[in-house]
């Protein structure tokens, strides 16, 4: 893929990350605001990916950016197991997961 | 890669993350997520990054979606239905993000940096240079650069067990206390009869094994999040501390003097504070009534006349052979209509007041001891045997 | 070293009963208040014939350039004046031991007496400005207490309060014009006062300055602005009425104007235009208050004009520049007015506390001594030719000849003895009007030895030659023959025959002049200024700094500062996700512009 | 040492109380009441050398505990303090169960305000300040009267507000002279007006001037006796005291430069808050406006040894807060006697009170005549003295100055004062008994003692006021 240029790669990332945020405002669905941050989490490994491959350590990509990938993934699968445990037992507690009747937190 | 496979992957991601927002249906959301994935991964092998990109799909596409389409089938979610779109919302949820994306644009440009391309003459020199330290001369990554592969797995191999040994370890640990906090969290669910301590999810398991026919969750669920929904409507009466306090053309008969140490939590309403007075004085009650009812002379009741227990004999309402009060030295007009407010109308019911009913009128006249400083007592008792 | 004793015994005696003996001394405590009075009266007659030297002064308060000491001054005039009040002090104390008999807080009332005694020796004997301000506000506390002496009566303690307030607004003039002296004139003492300074800073500061100063006279001698509250102090025992409000305490605003123009000497230099304004108010006084007095019923309220309009006299002779012809008058003034009031006093004790004069009548039968010695007062008050007050009234009428004021003054001596000779006949003569006075005889010993012995001084006063408090005031200097003489002579046989014909055996009073009995209005003009001008001012005042003080400016800080903190509560914290993440959204868009580009 | 106990007594008394709850309240607050007037009787004859604690030594600013007992004005005031303490720990009528927290703050208020008067380091000077607001914020919002909640708030909220400036104020002063020492303070090279008006605005609404003086009046009203005895009798001399020693030392030409803004906001204090006093209906509402009145009179003071440096402004101002403090400390234990006797305060349903009380009468009579200003009574002397300060080395050839004007509307305020003071003693005491002071009983002998303690000190600082001047010189 060398023609395509680092730009278009951060640029894509960019647009993923931004979708991702849109997801997270709009929708109603606590689900589905998790699928986004997950989106986000994704978008954010692109561009660490892009990076180590443009910059070269002794010829070779960095592979300190994918490590912090590597990272970044196993995380995420222990935060989705996590979540997704808390979002069924607030399903099971309040019968209801959208977000406008899960308004506690109002002072 | 050439430039087309990498355009179609990455709209085939964007599109993919489109769906995830734009669709009604959570399933076919989570579908979305999924194309958005493996359009990832592909863009991670064109970047040679074959570890991760398998990786990618492995758990991303694979674990974490799978889970979440799981967990969208337990909770059998339908579409969402009435939500009408809240316009704010939606306007937000699009300018930000297009916000977002604009300010990043500049930055993304100024960077215009190619890649190298890693052909096999590129590599053999990166090999030479390798330091020994890192890669010893007879790992197997050194022919393989010279073959003019790049042999990702090893070398990301290589980099963890030496630099990122600790950190791996780390991301262990938390995988397990991951496992451990959903068992929990799930375990809650349909388990045994849960310590009876007042921890929260105890409450909630017994109350939704409970309430499995309740249909609507407000009333019962669990006592604190109820307890926080009346906390967050009582605390807005919290910060205004209103004791009832009379009006001012009668000062004398102000609120009882709050004590220091329950000043804090004295905002309860009227009802309160009379519960407080009666709980506070029953004890009180029993001596006074004993002594109150068998006093001298007339042990039988007068018509419409019941012996309170605070108050000593009273009349629920004015007797004819009632006494002009303001006779006694110390009592005023003013006086004598409070007390006729508390059933007080004849001598004799003043003469055969007993210590505690006389600082029970004493905190209620709130005159500061002056019953006992002009002895109304004997006054009365003078003034009732000459009636 | 006498001198102090003089100065300390009525104030040693007023403590000694105040906080010493309470009711049931109560006789002990009169006679200690009258003996003391007899004491000063005592040393005050060694003192006229010179028989002490006088002490140096106490200083009171001598911080940086403010050195007020208490001494006492050693003139003529101060002889003269110690004479009239420990004279007339010690007859009223004795006519009230009889008079106050029966009251319940004779304790009390001994007790203030004995306090103004100390006062108006304080203002007699003062040697400064600073010295005379304390004590003339300690006699106007005693003329409140004295006044308010019945303050169960609630006529008697309003009087008091209108006493005490319009001495007051008095004293704020007094006040003003004194610390003007004290820097004009260069000291608050009246030994040392420069007067070339004083007039020399101009005539119309000079002129201010002693406009000031008399607005303390005006309050103290009731002059007209400030006279309203001389006929109310009536409210108060007859005895007191006769001391304070006849001799001594209204007479101390003409003392002090005296003193002033003595220690500033005005009355040798040029004139200074304000003066006038002094002998206006005063004839103008004279005049209303004598036109008052002729349509007055209460005794009381009679005498009360009268002297209020003597006291027009002597002002006017003060303003004229003759200083010494008004001291004159004052002083045979104060003999016949006491014996004027304590007479009303014995009458109407004999009246049993009857004071309107048409329920009186025939006295003069009943109470012989008490009736002639009430003629001499009254021959003396109108000038009979060799009574005391013909004197001294022919000495202002002559210092008054050739300016306006002549004919003012000839009116007000007409229409004096037309008023006086109206009580006469309608109290003394004709027919017992009302049984209280068909049984009323003469009063005890106690009560009418004072009144002969002022009837000996309301004649032979001038001729006691040593005792005047006037520096070169004698009668056989002054006095000479001449049509001033003849027309105030001409002017008594008018009031008199007017008097006669109008009120010989009369039962109701034949003229009722409605502008005259209300006192020309004068006190509801008040009442309504104070009601409008104080009370309304207040209550718009106290509105104004509730609403604004309190309610905006206060009120609107805390308003805004809650409504900030809500405004802030409600919509950042409103428990929706979503508006968490837009927020949080909006914030990292906010990092990002501002780390890139700027 | 001595003047270090006569902090630590209260503040030992008050931990004892606190510690011991209602038991021997009174008698450990009465013996440390008149502890302290021994102490400072001692201390002040003996004019000992005080006592010094540095709590902080840096290069650059050294603060240091240092209590002296010397210089005219904090003996003064020392004593006001002493003796109004006694006074208040004796009058008013402690609720029942509520001793500790009464007698407490009593002798917390009372160490806060001694603290302030002899300290000699800024620092100290304003923190013992603050620390005497704190109890009576504590004693007006539980054991007041009235709508105490609001007015506790309004009070402490009203004086931190000053208390903040004042803080600015010290702070540039301590920067600018490079030390907290009080002894040391001289002219400040620069910034003199802001200082100065730093220290008005700050003093200012610590004595109620004018824009600032709406807490006065319902604080004092609502609060129980000895409070507001103490606050009004002696912390509000805070404010003048610091105005005197250290806005007049730190900052005169800032201090003449504000001159017109003072003399117009103390006229301001004197006339509108005079018309208010006249307007109200209650009597501890009306005492409340006339202390804040007479602040006046002693801000005419403050502007004389401004204006013209008048070499008796100083000791006129001293003398009449000293005699303002006991008179209106007096005058609010007898307000609050009148109160406990009659039940209210309302002063048109109260009549004829002298038949049955006559020596609460004579009191109430002996305090309203010296806060009117009569001769024989303290206040008059201080009064006497600000007026002529007013016209000091005044010369009629420039004609009436600011000053004189100002000195003369100023005057009419003695009427004002009469006004009200006699119209209530009218309406309270003189004319027919009511039906509310029918029944009243005379007071008994312990109930008077307070009050005449303050009416022979009164007496005794009238008739001859060098017994307080003499600490002058």
């Amino acid at each position: 893929m060398p023609t395509a240029s680092l730009t278009e790669y951060l640029f894509f990332s960019g647009l993923l990350f931004a979708i991702g945020l849109s997801g997270v405002i709009i929708r109603r669905n606590i689900i589905v605001i998790f699928m986004c941050l997950e989106l986000m989490l994704a978008a954010a490994s692109l561009t660490l990916v892009a990076f180590s491959r443009a910059n070269l350590v002794n010829g070779l990509p960095d592979y300190d950016g994918q490590m912090l990938v590597f990272f970044i993934i196993t995380v995420a699968a222990a935060e989705v197991a996590v979540g997704l445990a808390i979002i069924v037992a607030l399903y099971r507690a309040r019968k209801t997961i959208s977000t406008d009747d899960l308004t506690s937190l109002k002072n | 890669m050439p430039s087309i496979l990498f355009y179609i992957f990455a709209i085939l991601m964007i599109t993919g993350g489109i769906c995830v927002v734009a669709l009604k249906n959570p399933v076919s959301s989570a579908m979305g997520m999924i194309g958005s994935f493996i359009a990832l991964a592909a863009l991670f092998i064109g970047l040679n990054a074959y570890f991760i990109g398998t990786l990618m799909i492995l758990v991303y596409a694979g674990a974490i979606m799978v889970l979440f389409i799981f967990i969208i089938m337990l909770l059998d979610l339908k579409k969402e239905s009435k939500k009408e779109f809240h316009v704010i919302n939606v306007a937000a949820g699009v300018i930000i993000p297009l916000l977002l994306v604009m300010i990043i644009c500049p930055v993304f440009i100024s960077v215009d940096k190619d890649f190298e391309i890693l052909d096999k003459k590129a590599l053999t020199a990166a090999e030479a240079s390798l330091p020994e330290s890192e890669v010893p001369k007879d790992s197997l990554i050194r022919p393989k650069l010279r073959e003019g592969e790049i042999p990702d797995v090893n070398l990301i191999g290589q980099k963890t067990f030496t630099v990122y040994n600790f950190p791996l370890q780390v991301v262990g640990v938390l995988l397990l206390v991951a496992t451990i906090g959903c068992v929990t969290l799930s375990k809650k669910l349909h388990g045994d009869e849960a310590p009876a301590d007042a921890d929260d999810d105890g409450r909630m398991a017994k109350t939704i094994a409970k309430s499995k026919d309740i249909p609507k969750v407000a009333t019962l669920n669990g006592p604190d999040t109820e307890h926080s929904e009346n906390t967050e409507v009582g605390n807005a009466a919290d910060s205004v501390e209103e004791i009832e306090e009379p009006t001012e053309e009668s000062p004398t008969t102000e609120e009882e003097v709050v004590k220091p140490e329950s000043v804090a939590e004295s905002s309860k309403g009227k009802k309160a504070k009379q519960s407080e007075l009666t709980l506070e004085s029953d004890k009180k009650s029993k001596t006074v009534s004993a002594k109150s009812t068998t006093s001298a002379d007339d042990t039988d009741l007068p018509e419409h006349a019941t012996t309170d227990e605070k108050l000593g004999l009273i009349y629920t309402e004015r007797p004819d052979d009632a006494d002009d009060l303001t006779e006694i030295k110390g009592v005023g007009p003013v006086i004598v209509g409070k007390l006729n407010g508390f059933g007080v109308y004849t001598f004799k019911q003043i003469s055969q007041w007993s210590p505690e009913v006389v600082s029970e009128f004493d905190g209620l006249l709130s005159f500061k001891g002056r019953i006992d400083r002009d002895d109304w007592l004997t006054q009365a008792t003078e003034l009732h045997a000459n009636k | 070293m006498i001198l102090w004793l003089l100065f300390l015994l009525p104030l040693v005696s007023a403590a000694l009963i105040h906080f010493v003996l309470k009711q049931k001394l109560s006789n002990l405590a009169s006679l200690i208040g009258t003996v003391s009075t007899l004491a000063t009266l005592v040393i005050a007659i060694m003192w006229t014939n010179g028989s002490f030297s006088t002490p140096d002064s106490w200083s009171w308060i001598s911080v940086g350039s403010f050195n007020a000491s208490i001494g006492l001054a050693d003139d003529q005039l101060a002889k003269g004046m110690m004479i009239v009040v420990c004279g007339i002090g010690f007859l009223v104390h004795v006519f009230s031991l009889a008079y106050m008999d029966k009251d319940g807080a004779k304790a009390r009332y001994f007790g203030n007496l004995s306090l103004f005694m100390f006062s108006m020796t304080g203002i007699v004997l003062a040697e400064n400005f600073v010295m005379m301000f304390i004590f003339w506000e300690l006699v106007g506390l005693s003329s409140y207490l004295l006044i308010g002496h019945w303050y169960k009566k609630d006529t008697a303690a309003d009087a008091a309060k209108k006493a005490f307030l319009s001495n007051r607004i008095g004293d704020f003039g007094f006040l003003i014009g004194i610390l003007m002296t004290w820097m004009l004139a260069g000291s608050i003492v009246f030994s040392d006062m420069d007067g070339t300074a004083f007039i020399g800073s101009g005539s119309w500061m000079a002129g201010a300055a002693v406009l000031f100063v008399f607005c303390g006279a005006i309050g103290k001698s009731a002059q007209l602005p400030l006279h309203v509250w001389l006929p109310d102090a009536m409210e108060g025992p007859t005895p007191v009425s006769a001391l304070i409000h006849a001799a001594t305490m209204v007479a101390a605003g003409v003392y002090m104007m005296a003193r002033f123009f003595g220690s500033v000497g005005l009355e040798a230099r040029a004139q200074v235009p304000a003066i006038e304004v002094i002998a206006w108010i005063g004839a103008i006084t004279s005049l209303v208050a004598a036109l008052m007095a002729t349509q007055q019923d209460d005794i009381k309220k009679i005498l009360a004009y009268s002297t209020l309009s003597q006291l027009g006299y002597m002002v006017m002779a003060v303003g004229l520049l003759e200083p010494d012809a008004g001291m004159f008058h004052l002083y045979t003034h104060a003999w016949f007015k006491a014996l004027l009031f304590l007479g009303s006093g014995a009458v109407i004790y004999a009246c049993h506390h009857e004071q309107n004069i048409w329920k009186m009548g025939g006295l003069f039968k009943k109470m012989p001594i008490t009736g002639f010695t009430f003629v001499i007062g009254t021959c003396a008050l109108t000038a009979v030719p060799f009574t005391s007050g013909f004197f001294s009234k022919e000495g202002i009428l002559h210092a008054a000849h050739g300016t306006p004021f002549y004919w003012i003054a000839l009116g007000v001596a007409a229409l004096t003895t037309f008023y006086m000779f109206r009580l006469i006949f309608v109290a003394f003569f004709g027919k017992a009007k009302d049984e209280h006075a068909e049984h009323a005889k003469e009063v005890e010993f106690r009560m009418f030895a004072p009144l002969v012995i002022l009837a000996v001084m309301a004649i032979a006063s001038p001729f006691l030659g040593k005792l005047i408090p006037a520096n070169d005031f004698t009668p056989d200097t002054a006095f000479h023959w001449n049509e001033v003489t003849i027309a105030s002579m001409i002017v008594f046989l008018i009031g008199f025959a007017a008097a006669f014909v109008i009120y010989r055996g009369r039962s109701s009073d034949p003229i009722n002049i409605p502008l005259f009995r209300n006192k020309f209005y004068i006190d509801e003009f008040y009442a309504g200024l104070v009601k409008w001008f104080q009370d309304i001012l207040a209550a718009i005042v106290h509105f104004l700094d509730e609403f604004i003080i309190n309610g905006l400016l206060v009120g609107g800080l805390t308003r805004c500062a809650q409504g900030t903190g809500n405004l802030f509560r409600r919509n950042c914290q409103s428990g929706n996700l979503q508006h968490y993440a837009l927020l949080s959204g909006v914030g990292i868009l906010i990092a990002i512009y501002f780390t890139i580009f700027s | 040492m001595l003047t270090l106990a006569l902090i630590l007594i209260p503040l030992l008394a008050a931990a004892a109380i606190f510690v011991l709850g209602s038991a021997g309240a009174r008698k450990i607050a009465i013996g440390a009441a008149v502890a302290n007037i021994a102490i400072a009787v001692a201390a002040i004859s003996t004019s000992c050398s005080g006592f010094t604690l540095n709590v902080l030594e840096n290069p650059n600013m050294n603060l240091a505990l240092d209590l002296h007992a010397n210089g005219g004005i904090s003996v003064i005031l020392l004593i006001l303090s002493v003796i109004v303490t006694l006074a208040a720990v004796l009058s008013g009528t402690c609720p029942k169960g509520h001793e500790g927290l009464w007698y407490g703050s009593i002798m917390m208020i009372s160490a806060g305000a001694i603290g302030a008067f002899i300290a000699k380091d800024l620092f100290f000077f304003f923190a013992f300040h603050e620390l005497a607001l704190i109890p009576t914020f504590l004693m007006i919002g539980m054991l007041g009267r009235g709508e105490r909640k609001e007015v506790a708030w309004k009070i402490t909220i009203y004086l931190a507000f000053g208390s903040i400036i004042l803080l600015a104020g010290i702070l540039m002063i301590a920067t600018q002279l490079g030390t907290f020492d009080m002894t040391e303070l001289k002219p400040l090279a620069l910034y003199q007006n802001e200082v100065a008006l730093l220290l008005i605005i700050g003093f200012g609404t610590l004595v109620s001037l004018f824009p600032f003086h709406s807490w006065a009046a319902p604080a004092y009203a609502s609060a129980p006796a000895p409070v507001s005895m103490l606050h009004a009798g002696v912390l509000k001399k805070f404010g003048i005291y610091g105005l005197i020693v250290v806005a007049y030392k730190v900052a005169p030409d800032g201090m003449a430069h504000w001159l017109p803004l003072l003399l117009i906001l103390l006229l301001f204090n004197i006339i509108w808050v005079g018309l208010v006093t006249i307007n109200q209906r209650r009597l501890d509402t009306m005492l409340g406006n006339s202390s804040v009145m007479h602040m006046g009179y002693i801000f005419l003071a403050i502007a004389a040894l401004v204006d013209n440096g008048s070499s008796f402004a100083m000791q006129a101002a001293v003398l009449l807060m000293f005699a303002h403090g006991i008179s209106i400390a007096m005058s609010f234990c007898l307000a609050d006697r009148i109160e406990s006797k009659t039940g209210t305060l309302e002063i048109n349903q109260l009549g004829g009170l002298a038949k049955n009380t006559p020596s609460l009468a004579f009191l109430f009579g002996l305090v309203g005549m010296a806060s009117i200003g009569l001769p024989g009574l303290a206040n008059f002397a201080g009064e006497i003295m600000v007026f002529f300060s007013g016209f000091e080395d005044w010369s009629h050839a420039d004609g009436f100055g600011p000053l004189q004007i100002a000195t003369m509307i100023a005057i009419w305020g003695v009427v004002i004062s009469a006004v009200y003071m006699l119209r209530a003693f009218r309406n309270i005491f003189q004319g027919e008994t009511v039906r509310r002071t029918e029944e009243v009983t005379p007071l008994s002998f312990n109930e008077k003692i307070p009050a005449i303690i303050l009416g022979l000190v009164l007496l005794v600082v009238g008739i001859y006021p060098n017994t307080i001047l003499h600490f002058f010189n």
